[in-house]
């Protein structure tokens, strides 16, 4: 056992799976010799040379074609966003070319888009996204986001091996403050389309995923104090939608909260909330309710960006509200 | 009979012609598809450009893997490549035997082991995915080249100036073929850069740049071919300006009222087919005769084509669900139809 | 009285701004001498000069951003994108500037982007998209879909005037082949923000917008005959949604179908089923349904993209599903 | 005393030497308050660079109503527009009273009365923005330019080309200023474009194009003149490439170790500050008392300026509800907070 955080499992998945498979190769932008903002790839240019470590120019829809080209030709691409909130400067070529290069020509474009996202950090209105929503809406893709050590290694590696195009959200608070113990030399694949029960309950089940289900264990934590027994469900993937998952918990729990970081209007809670009241209905005691973050951009002040995204006393008083309901 | 230039045989002076007509006719025979309305959605015409795709195309090695993305005009150079007049009549009809099923348009289809990979709508965006696919010739140490076609309105997208550029610093084996054809849909090329010419572009990005009057087939040929051989050798990428005209309107539907006849008119003095008939009789590289049995041919292709698919089925309309993850084999029939 | 079509109407109603505003000015690809892939602004050019109906290189991104610089000098620029599909070359600079810019910076940016949207034209995956759902998660942003002749003209007279960002998605079905009479010299201003009940009716409320309108209207019609009462609302403004009126027909009618031409996951459809479940929970005598298109791209044969786009026989069906559950 | 050049008078200068000086100063100051974690976020410095900054906006007439849009490393461009010092402590500092009351970071915020425009995090975007701009003085036929700025890094966006090709199409009075200082993070610009120099992009775009030495700022004053003066005329657009060197790190978190030391030693020995203060003396332009003056000046003003906000408090958590759309005061509380 050695105690690796999150961001270790990142590294540790990319190097395993580029040590596996030459066919794999990163790109992004200083990601070789100085290995990445966040130092995800630190040492891989040494390690794996730079055809396969390749910096690129500022030039984000540049770095998503290159990788679906040779995706094409066999190759097995992980693209680094230097931030996940300048994915959206590749939105077009992701969303018209890459995702439906199968359905339309069978082309084969097994790529990884991989970044830092989140908040919490006093990163501003730019360097805290969660852009989950803008993609859900794709059909052809898949999405990922990691709430834990062992799934950041699991679902990377899993992503890298996955046939269609995926994106890997990480989150950048759980960086460095999220450790846990790894088995060495034990190969961790997280299946991709699987949810995972965080925690046991049967008062309540919150779905959530990525940083928000540790506030969600948080509130857990809390409410067990008066006997509230709440289940936490954490999605992993995003796209496609555990909706067995999902529904196994609801039909147990009969009341449901769903918690993401990102904004309420347009975002996952929304679909989750109509594939609940649409495969569930009758077993509702509750309406199914949303913690989001409020409908604003993320401001950058510490107490404007704490006011805006969701804490773990929201969770709380939710879940409180849904018992009561 | 004097020698035959770009040391190219008298077979593939023939060839070059054999395209070029290919080319047209199989478009007009699109056009009166259309006309009787067996077409699907639009027809897009090279008219006037086929030697622009075919002479370029032609300087790829398709036994060395070369790998070409057309744009809308180029079906010449996917003709090149081995796609077929039955292939093409399928995707403009959305039969459900087309290469595409029926999904897409046009010539919006590929085989990377012909060696062409079909565009999306979005302008711009294959600039980066072929230096994709010429990076994997790159890092496996393949002597193969890549070549994308962009327009004079392309140019102006985020997209070419992404691609080319990465291109560029990697100094990928990539033929970025620009076509000057005067408009892209109503915009003059004057609207579209303050250039003059859209080699002019080129010592911008670091690259080789060449221009050529893109109705003079073997001209194109030699000129693309050095490119190639440059790509080919590790000498990077070139774009080549071709000079040519679009005679037709954007698409069908568009009676170009926005160009002046004269113009028009001055281009089709220029017509890159007959130049080259002219051409190849003058110096005797062809006589009428071997001329003729090529057309008879391009003739006969395109109606046994015809014959072939014309009455071949619509794609099944469930189909439709179909491949879209390569992990689940089809997306779910929506609840409303299971009623 | 005069017969316009729908296409006539947004013709119109652009016309009659930049009459009565100088500050307002268009700006697109083709849009001049042309007058556009669908000639909306056929004859601008020469009626209001070269300064105001502004031909542009293929450069969404710098038509968009252009616009959003020239809203800031107190300026009312319109945008066309030749087909909405190109959008999504914008969608970065829309997202991260245009909608921020009077949240993050006081910066006003009362810019209109309009273009041709929608299926059932076999314009194949590029050029049949329905974009909504991909902005519907941007705080800053108005997204305006007229379904009727009135609400063209109406709609993108508001927008103009509108001080916030608006989207005006605009039907390309609808063009030619809807026509309406309008009242000359009346001045039609559809207020943004407020949907429209477009038949009322009691057992059931389909709740739609844009295209699907008629075909709920046409659904509405035959199931009338077997004595179910359908009220269909269009929405006409996406976003700020209408929650008082979907909400006021929900508790009328107790059952909600929710159509729309986009694909199911990540649209919006599923938003406003959370909504009514957050809002309505215990006035639903059903789950809310949703009717859309099928979780593809948009596939160009004529029998595939028929299968694939809800139809107004799909409606029906579910309507009953929905009154006899 | 010798003649003073580009026409400038002492006062001018000595206004230019306070700019710099302001902007070092300023800097320094924010970097022992990153130090004392009293700075939100990282502070990105443009030591050595000040000239560029300086010189540049100093060429633009704010009488006229000139407008520029900076990036990260021209605080002091944004100073010379008027921005104050108290501004940019509040901006780091995130407190209520900041010009964007605390929902931006650094230097994005703005003043278009004083004349600048404040950028957002993501690359190339103010460059079709500035087209707006310049675009509005153009249609109300008003003499003001416009002028934004791009590192070696932000010309490879697809958001740059599609801006300053429209601008050139346009013939815009825009001044696009090219900081080419080495670096883009850690990406050398060697890696970042196949050309020697960033002005070689200018023909490409039908635009003229002008190198200056960076770190001269009666240099980069004269040259951006030029610019300024041709955008003012109807000259079109110009792009201007500033020579120069980040000698502290991307930002401070940032120890650049991928530079070499010899470069960042090289450049250190051609400070602008220290350029231009020997240049001062050389030619009795300025006399030590004079400058000490100056410096005084700046120390008091960074002074009272920090004593003035530090204390102020931050932003009230509620007030982050507000102003998201014209029509509607504030978003929607989230029902969670009204329990
Ligand atoms: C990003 C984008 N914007 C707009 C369009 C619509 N469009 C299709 S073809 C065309 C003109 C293309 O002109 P050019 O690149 O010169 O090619 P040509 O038609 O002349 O061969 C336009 C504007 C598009 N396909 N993609
Ligand atoms: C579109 C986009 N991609 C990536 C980034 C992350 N990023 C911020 S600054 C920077 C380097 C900028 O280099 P340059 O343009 O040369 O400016 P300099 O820092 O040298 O002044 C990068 C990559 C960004 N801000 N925008
Ligand atoms: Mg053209
Ligand atoms: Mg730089």
């Amino acid at each position: 056992m050695t105690v690796v955080t999150y961001l270790d499992a990142i590294r540790d998945g990319l190097r395993e799976e580029m040590e596996r498979d030459d066919r794999v190769f990163l790109i992004g932008e200083d990601i070789g010799k100085f290995g990445g903002a966040f130092k995800v790839t630190e040492g891989f240019q040494e390690r794996f040379g730079a055809e396969r470590v390749i910096d690129t120019p500022i030039s984000e829809t540049a770095i998503v074609g290159a990788a679906a080209g040779a995706a094409h030709m066999g190759l097995r691409p992980v693209c680094e966003m230097q931030f996940i909130d300048f994915l959206s400067c590749a939105y077009s070529i992701i969303t018209n070319y890459v995702a439906t290069a199968r359905y339309r020509a069978d082309l084969k474009t097994p790529i990884v888009i991989r970044g830092p996202s989140g908040g919490y950090v006093r990163g501003g209105p730019f360097h805290s996204q969660n852009p989950e929503a803008a993609y859900l809406h794709t059909p052809g893709l898949k999405i990922v986001a990691p709430a834990t050590v062992r799934d950041a290694k699991g679902l990377i590696k899993s992503a890298i091996r996955d046939d269609d195009p995926v994106l890997y959200f990480e989150h950048k608070y759980l960086y460095r403050r999220l450790k846990q113990d790894l088995p060495e030399g034990e190969e961790i694949l997280t299946p991709i389309g699987l949810a995972r029960v965080a925690r046991e309950g049967k008062d309540l089940t919150i779905v959530t995923y990525s940083a928000m289900v540790h506030k969600a264990l948080e509130a857990a934590d809390q409410l067990s104090d008066d006997g509230v027994s709440v289940e936490v469900l954490d999605l992993r993937t995003l796209l496609p939608i555990d909706d067995a998952a999902i529904m196994a918990s609801v039909k147990k729990t009969n009341r449901v909260l769903i918690v993401h970081e990102d904004t309420r209007t347009g975002g996952l809670a929304g679909e989750i909330a109509a594939r609940i009241n649409e495969q569930c209905f009758e077993w509702l005691d509750a309406p199914v309710r949303r913690v989001c973050a409020h409908d604003v951009p993320l401001p950058f002040a510490p107490t404007l960006e704490d006011f805006t995204l969701p804490q773990t006393d929201d969770i709380v008083a939710a879940a409180r509200w849904m018992v009561r309901y | 009979m004097t020698d035959i230039p770009a040391g190219l045989t008298r077979a593939q002076l023939h060839e070059l012609y054999y395209w070029m007509r290919l080319t047209r006719s199989l478009e007009e025979r699109l056009v009166s598809l259309y006309r009787q309305s067996k077409v699907v959605g639009g027809v897009f015409r090279s008219l006037g450009q086929e030697a622009g795709s075919v002479g370029s195309a032609f300087a790829l090695d398709r036994r060395a893997g070369d790998i070409l993305s057309p744009l809308i005009r180029n079906l010449g150079s996917i003709l090149v490549q081995g796609a077929t007049p039955v292939e093409v009549l399928r995707q403009y009809m959305a039969k459900a035997t087309g290469p595409t099923r029926g999904r897409e348009l046009n010539i919006h289809f590929n085989d990377l082991n012909r060696g062409f990979l079909g565009q999306v709508s979005h302008l711009g965006d294959m600039v980066p995915v072929m230096c994709g696919v010429t990076m994997s010739f790159k890092m496996r140490r393949e002597p193969r080249v890549g070549m994308v076609y962009v327009g004079d309105g392309a140019m102006s997208t985020g997209a070419f100036h992404e691609g080319i550029n990465f291109a560029a610093v990697q100094r990928l084996p990539l033929v970025v073929i620009c076509e000057n054809n005067g408009y892209a849909y109503s915009t003059p090329t004057r609207h579209q850069t303050a250039v003059q010419f859209l080699v002019e572009k080129a010592a911008g990005y670091g690259v080789a740049g060449e221009q050529v009057d893109g109705n003079d087939v073997l001209a194109v040929y030699e000129c693309t071919r050095k490119a190639v051989d440059r790509a080919r050798r590790g000498g990077g990428v070139t774009m080549v300006e071709v000079i040519t005209f679009r005679r037709s309107g954007h698409a069908q539907h568009d009676n170009q009222s926005y160009v002046p006849k004269e113009e028009i008119e001055a281009w089709e003095a220029r017509d890159p087919i007959d130049r080259y008939v002219r051409r190849l009789s003058e110096h005797g590289w062809a006589s009428p005769t071997e001329l003729m049995a090529l057309d008879q041919r391009v003739g006969a292709e395109i109606d046994n084509a015809l014959m072939l698919c014309e009455d071949e089925p619509a794609p099944d309309p469930a189909s439709a669900l179909l491949g879209v993850l390569a992990s689940e084999p089809a997306a779910p029939l929506e609840w409303y139809r299971r009623l």
